[in-house]
């Protein structure tokens, strides 16, 4: 299972770099979006992987998972959340100033065509 | 090695009196002052500067007699001692000896100045810049510790860059200005570097230390570059080849300025350092070779230049270079006689060459030209102004009766002295001659072409003798020459030994300055430079056409100028080389940086990747799950240019993460997770409305492959990390949290606890983040207009049904089921999956899906718009509750918890923690739908505008 | 016994989650495949919550009924979607295998309904 | 019986979730994407209530309840793009 | 004054009972609070929520409910086997279905119902809400799965939203 | 328990909030007035908290009532107090020109403005690592909601990439912190601190990875090479005041630096000990050489600020890199000095900008500016202390640095980058400075809409300060000193956070 999550953390992170890296407003928000997936899932995983075992105090419970990066991965997440929110809507007012919606602003050939 | 006989005893007279501080300060406040007299009058500033430069003398007076007997004067104000730099001031010969100079000079430059400036120059400005200038001057001159003299040497580049553009509408006057700047600039922080590296040696920046640890000095191994940053440093200033190409440049300025800062000032800081430092640096083989070598190249160079400037303020610049080498050379050859001799002609090269740049001044000022070409026949319209520059002249040439005659002669004296009958010994004094010759030329030159030799050229005006008092300065200078020349013994003689022996540390040797030595070698090559001269400026003619065939071929100042732009254009290339403007750039710099080092970091040491911990066994739904992630994730990057079906990929991502999140034991994460998610998708699918529907293949390939490697790299990288993690078994504070959640926290999920009330310091922050993302992005629609598409992806209208009934009015049936359960998550949530923020996203999304479904006007009719009260609300709610525990004396966020019993209601928990819940609840309420509303308000706004 | 009925049950409802996706997967055309959810939706997922009713139930720890409240969301939503997704497949022409009503495609009212009776929800 | 009985439901909502993977990924329509979207929401809800009698934890109701009402909202939200671009108007 | 405080009398029972069905508890404690949020949740959606819904022939309602848990029972048989045996048997098609109702959340409610039984999605509505258009996976004869339709669903549906 | 530590995050909070909340109730002079009550609270608190700090003593506040390593501490040691001043009196003279008319265009100019300073305390406060992160992320936020009010395409795309890259860095701080938690299994930063100096020798690569990345994530806020590319645009797109307090941004990033610098790689027996040392003084020098270049080849003078700032955090950045007590007290010195002098030059360029009609910031011919003395001898002053040049307080500081650096090993390379580009600064300054001021075209006089003297009194104001700065040099430099020598003895402060009997709580 440990594997599996590291893969799939590095190939969360893998894309959300690349989509990053593009050169249009969109990709770079999906791009950070993935990137967050990828970190929000690296900082849940330094906790360690449990199955079955919430940090919800119990008498029958067999024993509890680290609640420590739940908390910080929750706080990511909504940080997370309101930068994309706000890249969003910057890539809005981009193209709004810009006239396109390249991150660096350069209207190219292929808008015109 | 110096000659040096009995040394001086260095014991430091520590008196009440700050008059030295007072001689430095005083031109600095009476610069201020005089720049706001010039208000009340012009003439005024003129007054005033005077008035300020009589009280700084004043103030030095009582010190006066200090240096004669022998011990320097040292007075102290602390600033920062344990940085060993203090304004401590010093008065001993050579500070004496140039601070009468500066002064005297400097009030005779007021003086002139006062008739020479036009009315619609700014007097004021003028005297306030000199003032600044000559209180920098005296601090060089007066500091005892290097680092202040330092600071005041470059006062005096900033202030000779504002007297010398101070007539700012001249171009000429704007360049020279710069390049002086930046060549004094460059030798002040090489001169910074030096004196930084001859503190370290000598263990202290003060003088008097300095001064008397020589030996010490010179045998250190870090001597030769200290030495070569302080010459750098002085060589710069006094315009020393190949340095010197800003000083005739720098006569743009004012010719009060020129007269200052070019004959007994700013280019004598320089030398002044020469000697300041020759007892400490002087006597090595490198000392010799640089300043030698230096000073002959200028002296000889400098006086050829000279003699084929057809300005007259040229050929006096030229030929204060050529004096300027004279006296390093001086210097260079490092014997007490050198010394002396140096000492001396600094005293009548100011004396001479500032009553030169005076008479040229008002040539100019009387001819409306400085070209010696249209400037002919003086003589017969202003005979007693011509009588003093020939005097003057006189003594530049080094004709005796004049005092430029006696330095020159001492100098010539050492030059022969040099010559030993070693191979290279001839060089000296034979270059010494050729230059004195030609110093004689240009003398010669000045004197006849600008006096005499026909009738002026068609001059802009009649010149006559200038007004009375601006000879006066003039005169008192030339008197000086010929006093000195006449009568050295009785004139200057006291003063040249005081100073000579602070230039030694020691008594100086004995030095006669008669007129008369006899006929020696010095005499030989007097004559032989008198009349090698007579024979230059005979042959001129031929010379000039060389000269002219030659001119700008090697001129250093072109040099310079080419440089700078090499240089600025070279700054462009690497500026832009590195900045171009692209945001794909700045990421991957700063992901190679982050890979870089995070693969230095792990790859640095010999650590095993894998830990020892045991594994958790895969099982068949989470192998789909991460397959059906991973797909999902490599889908939207190959499907990334289809933004709509990427996104749809994006939203099953979020649901996958959020199954793995409750699948590891962590239900609330997965809950934000699946809330957050279709937030974001509703926010990116309002975005997505006004922005195109397809990203362009632009990219090159070779981009997408440099790309494809720093996403592969990432990949791998961060999946080692996870793994090393994941295989190590983990050691961490949790238990803590497990421990007291319950008995401290009140709340049996831990999770939340921790959000509200271990951590609850982080959630008022995250709560800060949403509601700043809020604010922002509603600051940000300002103004914003966006045209929506008008047809939808495929060519088509769209769909004439905004809000399909079937969805509305279901959708309405949902709000209450929806509210309900946020109610249930909020109240839940400190002990079982759930809380403020999971019930905040609940209740938007529920809103939300009302404005989906109704639209903007039916829901706005219903919903009050302003959201902005209920963040500030929250964010009020969640701060207050953590301020309530300062009544009890706790720190913030100090949570508190009862259990309540009620009859028939039974027992209920009341947490301060819930309070704080609440303030997230709020902002996260407030918010979400701030965003959402004013997004999808754009298109409405664009017609018509709101708030 | 009690065993034997929560297998079954969560047996069909596992079945037919399987085959609603099943249909997703085969179906040839948009508008068949968006039959396949239902049954996951309906006998699919309303089994398998009716067995975590029983099973929780019958743990002890008192009555768990809430699981009729994911049914009831379920049953209200999933309709919708439904709805909403066809109406968007019919408004892109996406190819049906059955022949679609012309007016369901055009994508303005037809003029003979414009002044049909509407409240608000309907095109101004 | 019962842990049987849960491992072969487990085994076929896996497979219903690479049903509808795989119907994400091939398409070939929008429509067709959100609709595995919508399907894959469903197969959570059961996957989760599986899960959560697997586990003998009942905290995993409430995941299954959200997914009902926000998978809802995604969906209509992505339905509504495809029919009039701006989904609040 | 009274609508003002109870805006939907029906409301409030129901939310009262799914509040504690969401609680999985019948403690008087949680009654009181259910009550509560039964009461102010309808206060506060009052805007949301205008027209006033109600039921009218309550046994009618039960008994359709009835019906139709047993027709997505049968239903999805019925089409399970249809997706088992191949796509290549079915023989999809949509049908018109004239409606008798008239308010929103009936038609509403109808276009649920079909959509919620195995086999049929009610896929369109007519701009002036007079047909619904049911695509139906499997349709040998559309004449009566429209009448099928309009008695199974949409008369009881009639009978308890819309009685006049 | 002392609640003056807090108060420096309470004070910006509430303001923040209450600024919020009476939006539309209270006319925009009131909430201008109750700004500038709330930062003039600020800064008493702030003094007041340095005051208390001065003898050594280090604060530590546990939010919550929970212990460290537990719970969140704020920790004010001599250092954060420092930074904490620096802040509130930055932001004060930075409000004080905005509350003279460039605040209006805004939506949310206030609130956000007290929420930035809410995130700069708390940002030099905090002692976990995690919530500094977060901290990061408001000032982050609040920066981005100042920087892109108004409109302008050079402002928006300015900003597009200053948000998207710190997003990015957002992301590799969670990395980082989250490797550091992973390995070392606490947060706090005390607390990391011991973990980190006795690793078990299999986790080192881990923890080095960690660092590594923590310290580019810093290495990006403080602007160093070769992630300083965002700074010159960004502090050149944004208003003013906005631009004056983002001076003291990227000293988040070096502040962050230090204190991990000094309080895990510096015990010379830990497991990282020395981890930074071949990077930071090699990128600190690069920054400073291209940031002169920079300088010198700007075509707008804020651009130019940019790049001068550049060579002050590279200079900056050395002093920490040298690592000894006078280098760091003498890079304290300058700290304060140069995020205060950018201020003021921020802050003069729109005056400058604002005289020059069309031609605005741009280093061109311009008509001569109405009060062109005062702006002019403002001008010379700023940039004597920008450039570092004597008598202020940018010369000492510059003097300190280089005094503290002559016995290292790399002597000779910081002499040389430190004194060209201080020469390639004097040229840039002189420059821009002769075109700006002295290369005019007669005076059109005064633009309309232009505003008047006074609009330069924060700026004059600010350069006071500096002056005070040169003046009091003495007592300052005890102060740094001794807040380099307790942040070279960090066992204090580890026992401050964590009490002394920290071996029995916890596991
Ligand atoms: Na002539
Ligand atoms: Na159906």
């Amino acid at each position: 299972m440990e594997a599996l999550i590291s893969i799939l953390i590095g190939v969360l992170t893998a894309c959300g770099v690349y989509l990053v890296l593009r050169a249009r407003t969109f990709p770079v928000v999906m791009g950070l979006t993935l990137l967050s997936y990828g970190v929000n899932l690296f900082l849940f995983a330094t906790g360690r992987l449990t199955i079955g075992q919430p940090a919800v105090i119990s008498a029958q419970a067999p024993g509890y998972a680290d609640p420590l990066p739940q908390a910080l991965v929750l706080t990511a997440i909504v940080i997370s959340f309101a930068m994309t929110a706000f890249v969003i809507m910057l890539s809005l007012k981009a193209r709004a100033e810009l006239g396109n919606d390249h991150v660096d602003g350069h209207a190219d050939e292929e808008e015109h065509s | 090695m110096l000659e040096c006989c009995d040394p001086i005893n260095a014991s430091h007279s520590q008196r009440l009196i700050m008059n030295l501080t007072l001689v430095v300060l005083v031109p600095f406040l009476g610069a201020a002052l005089t720049g706001w007299v010039s208000r009340y009058g012009r003439l005024r500033s003129a007054w005033m500067a005077g008035a300020v430069t009589a009280l700084a003398l004043a103030c030095l007076l009582p010190s006066l007699p200090v240096p004669f007997t022998g011990e320097p004067l040292i007075q102290r104000l602390p600033w920062m001692p344990g940085l060993g730099l203090d304004l401590v001031f010093r008065l001993d010969g050579l500070g004496l000896l140039f601070a009468m100079m500066i002064l005297g000079i400097g009030l005779l430059v007021i003086i002139y100045a006062r008739y020479y400036l036009d009315a619609d120059d700014c007097m004021g400005r003028f005297y306030a810049y000199l003032l600044l200038f000559m209180g920098s001057m005296l601090g060089i001159v007066l500091a005892e510790n290097l680092i202040l003299l330092l600071m005041f040497w470059e006062l005096t580049s900033l202030s000779s860059f504002l007297l010398i553009s101070y007539w700012r509408h001249r171009q000429d006057a704007r360049q020279g200005a710069r390049m002086a700047l930046t060549v004094t600039g460059l030798g002040g922080l090489a001169l910074l570097g030096g004196f930084l590296l001859l503190g370290e040696i000598a263990g202290s920046y003060e003088l008097s230390v300095i001064l008397a640890s020589g030996e010490a000095i010179r045998a250190h191994p870090l001597y030769s570059p200290m030495l070569v940053l302080v010459l750098l440093g002085a060589f710069t200033k006094s315009a020393q080849f190949p340095f010197h190409f800003w000083l005739p440049r720098a006569m743009a300025a004012p010719t009060p300025v020129s007269a200052y800062l070019h004959s007994a000032t700013m280019v004598k800081a320089g030398i002044f350092l020469l000697a300041r430092l020759f007892p400490a640096l002087s006597g090595t083989p490198l000392w010799s070779v640089l300043v030698m070598s230096a000073g002959l190249a200028t002296l000889l160079i400098g006086a050829w230049i000279a003699l084929f400037k057809h300005d007259l303020k040229g050929l006096l610049a030229y030929s204060t270079v050529s004096h300027l080498g004279l006296i390093t050379l001086l210097f260079g050859i490092g014997t007490p006689l050198a010394a002396v001799a140096g000492v001396f002609h600094i005293i009548n090269h100011a004396t001479f060459k500032a009553s030169l740049f005076m008479a040229a001044g008002i040539i100019d000022h009387e001819c409306g030209t400085r070209d010696m070409r249209r400037i002919n026949g003086l003589w017969h319209f202003m005979p007693y102004t011509a009588t003093l520059a020939m005097v003057a002249s006189a003594s530049m040439a080094g004709v005796p009766l004049f005092n430029g005659f006696l330095s020159k002669e001492m100098f010539f004296a050492e030059a022969a002295n040099f010559f030993d009958l070693s191979t290279w010994s001839w060089v000296l004094p034979v270059t010494v001659v050729i230059a004195s010759a030609l110093a004689v030329a240009y003398s010669l030159r000045f004197i006849h072409d600008v006096f005499f030799n026909g009738e002026p050229h068609d001059l802009q005006r009649t010149p006559h003798e200038p007004p009375h008092w601006m000879k006066v300065p003039v005169e008192i200078l030339v008197a000086i020459c010929l006093l000195v020349g006449i009568f050295p013994g009785f004139t200057v003689e006291p003063l040249l030994a005081v100073a000579a022996d602070s230039v030694l540390q020691c008594n100086s040797p004995a030095h006669d300055l008669a007129i008369w030595h006899g006929f020696n070698s010095a005499f030989a090559m007097s004559v032989i430079a008198l009349l090698g001269g007579l024979l230059i400026y005979a042959a001129r003619r031929p010379l000039f056409m060389i000269a002219a065939r030659h001119e700008g071929l090697i001129d250093a100042g072109v040099l310079f100028g080419r440089t700078q732009q090499a240089v600025i254009g070279a700054a462009r290339a690497v500026t832009t080389a590195f900045d171009t403007g692209s945001l794909q750039r700045l990421v991957a710099l700063l992901l190679i940086g982050a890979l870089g080092l995070g693969a230095v970091g792990l790859l640095g040491v010999s650590a095993p990747l894998t830990g020892t911990a045991t594994l958790v066994p895969a099982d068949g739904i989470s192998l789909i799950v991460a397959l059906g992630l991973g797909a999902g994730a490599i889908a939207t990057t190959v499907l990334h240019r289809q933004r709509f079906t990427a996104l749809i990929v994006v939203g099953v991502l979020g649901l996958l993460i959020a199954l793995i999140f409750a699948k590891f034991s962590a239900p609330d994460l997965a809950l934000t997770q699946l809330s957050v998610e279709v937030v974001t998708i509703v926010l990116l699918l309002l975005a997505l409305y006004f922005l195109p529907q397809h990203t362009p293949a632009e990219s090159s390939r070779v981009r997408r492959v440099r790309d494809l490697g720093l996403a592969a790299i990432a990949g791998l990288g961060t999946t080692a990390l996870a793994w090393g993690i994941l295989t190590r078994p983990g050691a961490t504070i949790s238990g803590y949290f497990l421990d007291n959640s319950v008995p401290g926290g009140g709340g049996s999920n831990v999770v939340n606890v921790i959000l509200v009330d271990f951590r609850g310091f982080d959630t008022l922050g995250e709560i800060t983040v949403l509601a700043l993302a809020g604010l922002g992005i509603y600051a940000m629609l300002k103004g914003l207009r966006l045209p929506g598409m008008t047809l939808d992806p495929s060519g088509r209208p769209w769909n004439w049904d905004l809000h399909p009934t079937i969805m509305a009015a279901l959708t309405r049936l949902l709000l209450p089921l929806a509210l309900l359960v946020s109610a249930f998550i909020f109240l839940r949530g400190h002990n079982q999956p759930g809380g403020g923020f999971i019930a905040g996203l609940i209740t938007a999304v529920a809103l939300i899906m009302q404005y989906l479904t109704n639209g903007v006007e039916w829901t706005h009719r219903r919903l009050h718009g302003n959201m902005h009260p209920v963040i500030a609300s929250g964010l009020l709610v969640g701060t207050l509750t953590g301020m309530a525990s300062f009544v009890f004396g706790h720190p913030f966020l100090t949570s508190t918890f009862s259990h309540v019993h009620w009859p028939l209601v039974g027992d209920f928990e009341l947490a301060s923690a819930m309070a704080f819940d609440l303030g997230v609840y709020l902002v996260v309420v407030g918010s979400t739908l701030l965003i959402l509303i004013h997004l999808g308000l754009m298109r409405s706004a664009a017609t018509q505008e709101r708030d | 016994m009690l065993e034997v009925i929560l297998s079954a049950l969560i047996l069909l409802g596992a079945l037919f989650t399987f085959i609603g996706s099943l249909g997703l997967a085969r179906l040839e055309d948009f508008y068949t495949r968006l039959h396949g959810p239902t049954k996951a939706t309906t006998l699919g997922v309303g089994s398998l919550l009716i067995a975590s009713m029983v099973y929780f139930s019958t743990r002890g720890e008192g009555l768990s009924l809430h699981e009729l409240l994911v049914t009831l969301f379920l049953f209200i939503t999933a309709p919708v979607s439904a709805h909403l997704l066809a109406k968007a497949a019919l408004h892109l022409r996406l190819r049906s295998l059955a022949v679609v009503p012309p007016r369901a495609e055009a994508s303005a009212p037809q003029q003979a309904n414009r002044d049909a009776p509407s409240d608000e929800t309907v095109q101004r | 019986m019962l842990s049987t009985a849960v491992s072969i439901a487990f085994l076929l909502v896996g497979a219903a979730f690479v049903m509808a993977l795989l119907r994400l990924l091939y398409g070939p329509d929008q429509p067709d994407r959100i609709l595995a979207l919508d399907t894959l929401y469903v197969n959570t809800v059961a996957l989760l209530v599986l899960l959560g009698i697997h586990l003998g934890s009942a905290l995993y109701f409430e995941a299954a309840l959200l997914i009902a009402m926000m998978g809802f909202v995604g969906t209509v939200a992505l339905c509504k793009y495809l029919l009039r671009g701006d989904i609040i108007e | 004054m009274k609508r003002h405080l109870l805006p939907h009398p029906l409301l409030t029972p129901a939310l009262t009972l799914i509040w504690l069905l969401l609680v999985n508890s019948l403690s008087f404690g949680q009654l009181l609070l259910g009550l509560l949020l039964g009461w102010l949740i309808p206060l506060f959606t009052l805007r949301f929520w205008p027209n006033r819904v109600q039921v009218h022939k309550p046994l009618t309602l039960v008994r359709f409910v009835l019906v139709l848990l047993y027709d997505i029972v049968i239903a999805n048989l019925e089409v399970a086997w249809l997706i088992l045996r191949g796509p290549r048997r079915v023989h999809p098609g949509f049908v018109e279905v004239p409606l008798a109702l008239r308010s929103e959340l009936g038609i509403s409610l109808l276009a649920n119902t079909i959509s919620l039984t195995p086999g049929t999605v009610s896929a369109w509505l007519s701009p002036d809400r007079t047909t619904l258009v049911v695509h139906a996976l499997d349709v040998r004869d559309p004449e009566a799965l429209v009448a099928t339709i309009k008695r199974r669903y949409e008369t009881p549906l009639l009978e308890v939203l819309e009685p006049c | 328990m002392n609640h003056l530590v807090f108060l420096p995050v309470l004070v910006p909070l509430l303001a923040g909030a209450l600024l919020l909340l009476v939006r539309r109730a209270l006319p925009l002079t009131v909430r201008r007035r109750l700004n500038l009550v709330a930062v003039l609270v600020q800064v008493a608190v702030a003094l007041a908290l340095l005051l208390q700090v001065t003898d050594g003593t280090v604060l530590v506040y546990q939010l919550g009532d929970w212990p460290a390593p537990y719970g969140i501490v704020l920790v004010a040691d001599r250092l954060s107090a420092w930074m904490v001043l620096l802040t509130a009196v930055l932001a004060l003279f930075a409000l004080l020109y905005a509350i003279r008319g460039s605040d209006a265009g805004s939506r949310h100019f206030q609130p956000l403005f007290q929420l930035q300073l809410f995130g700069l305390s708390g940002a030099f406060l905090t002692g976990d690592l995690f919530n500094l992160f977060v901290f990061f992320e408001v000032l982050l936020l609040a920066s981005y909601g100042l920087l892109l009010h108004g409109g302008g395409a050079q402002r928006t795309r300015a900003g597009l990439h200053f948000v998207v890259v710190n997003l990015v860095g957002s992301t590799l701080f969670l990395f980082a912190a989250g490797t550091l938690y992973g390995v070392a299994g606490t947060l706090n930063m005390a607390d990391l601190a011991g973990k980190l100096a006795t690793l078990d020798p299999a986790d080192l690569g881990l923890a080095r990875t960690g660092a590594l990345l923590l310290f580019v994530v810093f290495a990006l806020k403080a602007a160093l090479f070769p992630f300083y590319l965002w700074l010159p645009t960004a502090y050149a797109a944004t208003s003013a005041p906005v631009a004056a307090l983002f001076a003291v941004m990227t000293k988040v990033g070096v502040y962050a630096i230090l204190r991990v610098q000094t309080l895990w790689f510096d015990d010379p027996e830990g497991s990282l000990a020395g981890l930074l040392d071949p990077w930071l003084l090699p990128l600190a020098l690069v920054t400073m050489a291209l940031g002169s270049l920079g300088a010198l080849a700007s075509t707008r003078l804020r651009i130019q600020i940019g790049y001068l700032v550049l060579v002050s955090l590279g200079l900056l950045l050395t002093a920490i890199a040298l690592g000894e007590r006078d280098s760091i007290a003498a890079g304290l010195y300058y700290l304060a000095h140069t995020t205060l002098a950018t201020g003021a030059f921020y802050l003069l360029a729109e005056g400058i900008a604002r005289r020059r009609g069309s031609a605005g910031e741009r280093l061109i011919d311009a008509p001569a500016m109405p009060h062109a003395g005062q702006i002019g001898a403002l001008f010379f002053i700023v940039a004597i202390l920008v450039a570092g040049l004597p008598p202020f307080s940018g010369f000492l500081g510059k003097f300190m640095v280089l005094r503290a650096a002559l016995d290292t090993p790399a002597m000779a390379w910081i002499l040389a980058v430190v004194l060209l580009s201080g020469l390639l600064a004097i040229v840039a300054l002189a420059r821009s400075g002769s075109l700006l001021l002295l290369r005019a075209t007669p005076s059109e006089g005064l633009p309309p809409g232009a505003p008047g003297r006074g609009e330069l009194a924060p700026a004059s104001a600010l350069l006071a300060v500096c002056l005070g700065l040169t003046l009091w040099a003495a007592p300052l430099t005890d102060f740094t000193r001794a807040t380099a020598e307790q942040l070279l003895t960090p066992t204090h402060y580890i026992e401050a956070v964590l009490g002394t009997d920290m071996e029995g709580a916890g596991r």
